[in-house]
């Protein structure tokens, strides 16, 4: 079965890549460490940022948490709130 | 009292919210959109957040910092959207009895923001413009 | 800006004289009266001052803070006469370019004022009253 | 010549004293820490305070400070403003 997720973007990641969210295909048991090795080959400009994280549900996730395609997705670039 | 905003942060509804019979100290720290980085002058700033996680994370800030001190209250406004020079872009208030308390959890609670949320500030210079820490 | 004001302190006025396009932060502390001391219900509090001498013995304060710190703004105010539980007697707001200065000149500022400067506090209670301390 | 000054006094002083000023003998060459005795003699409740500091012109006075007639002389018990 082949499924996708949608990544949310925020700053510098919306920006580099002129999406608010990118379609990412979802091999099943793909871990958040897959998820941006794959989004990295389709954007190569976001390696350009400093530092990436992953949240999961509005949590941040670890390198080998795995992913499903209900999950809510996105790539946190380096915060800079306040 | 957790918030994200598109418009001017009040502030005396902000200590109004602290007002506690309890409380002899109140802290509150306002960022503040200041006209130069490293003397590069700044003609506004953007903020972007990711509203529903920015929240989740404030609020597990202010969760922690209730651990760490007695707070009477405790309030967290932060501003999205294009703030010119001037503007604040973030309030944090903290009721307290007594004063040590209220200045460390603020400083606590600010400096922890500033690590932790998703929020985005984008520089816009007269001549450019730059996502804060975004860049090796 | 340095006063001591028998009237409630201006909280909104204080901001705007901070207001300065090199700031990004600003550090307010607010000391209020509180309901108890020790657990001991307070009725009110009564503040005097030797005026003169208080008003050139904050300056005194503002002016290392000034000279330990790059301060842009600063503000004192302290009130006198009869406060109520709730109201605010002093007032310290510190304009500064990054944070750190304004929370350490601010709380520098409020523990000097409670070392030196001339101003007695009455706490009195619903059975009795003493002056802050005084006693042995 | 027997002049004498007049010295300020505020919080528990004057709740002690019952008196917002006082006038104690000058006697010439009067340093702060005569005029201590001399108050204290005077009004021996003002030695129940924990502890009574001398300001002359608005200012902290040092224990061996001279005063004069001219001195506006001033009672400083423990402050505790804030």
């Amino acid at each position: 079965m082949n499924s996708s997720a949608n990544v949310l973007l925020f700053g510098i990641a919306r920006d580099l890549t002129g999406q608010s969210s990118v379609l990412v295909p979802l091999a099943p048991d793909t871990r958040v460490s897959d998820l941006l090795t794959t989004i990295h080959k389709q954007y190569p400009a976001l390696l350009g940022i400093q530092s990436l994280l992953v949240a999961v549900n509005g949590e941040y996730a670890e390198a080998d948490q795995p992913l499903t395609p209900q999950d809510e997705i996105a790539l946190i670039p380096p915060v800079s709130g306040g | 009292m957790i918030a994200l905003t598109s418009t001017p942060i009040d502030v005396a509804s902000a200590l109004n919210y602290l007002q506690s019979s309890q409380a002899g100290a109140v802290d509150l720290f306002l960022g503040v959109v200041r006209d130069n980085t490293q003397n590069r002058p700044v003609d506004r700033l953007e903020y972007e957040a990711y509203d529903k996680m920015a929240l989740s994370e404030i609020q597990k800030i202010v969760d922690s910092a209730h651990h760490r001190w007695t707070l009477l209250g405790c309030v967290v406004i932060h501003r999205t959207g294009t703030l010119l020079i001037g503007e604040m872009a973030v309030l944090i208030g903290v009721a307290t009895a007594h004063r040590a308390d209220a200045f460390d959890a603020c400083r606590y609670i600010i400096d922890t923001i500033k690590q932790t949320v998703p929020i985005w500030k984008k520089e816009i210079f007269t001549d450019g413009e730059v996502w804060v820490n975004a860049h090796p």
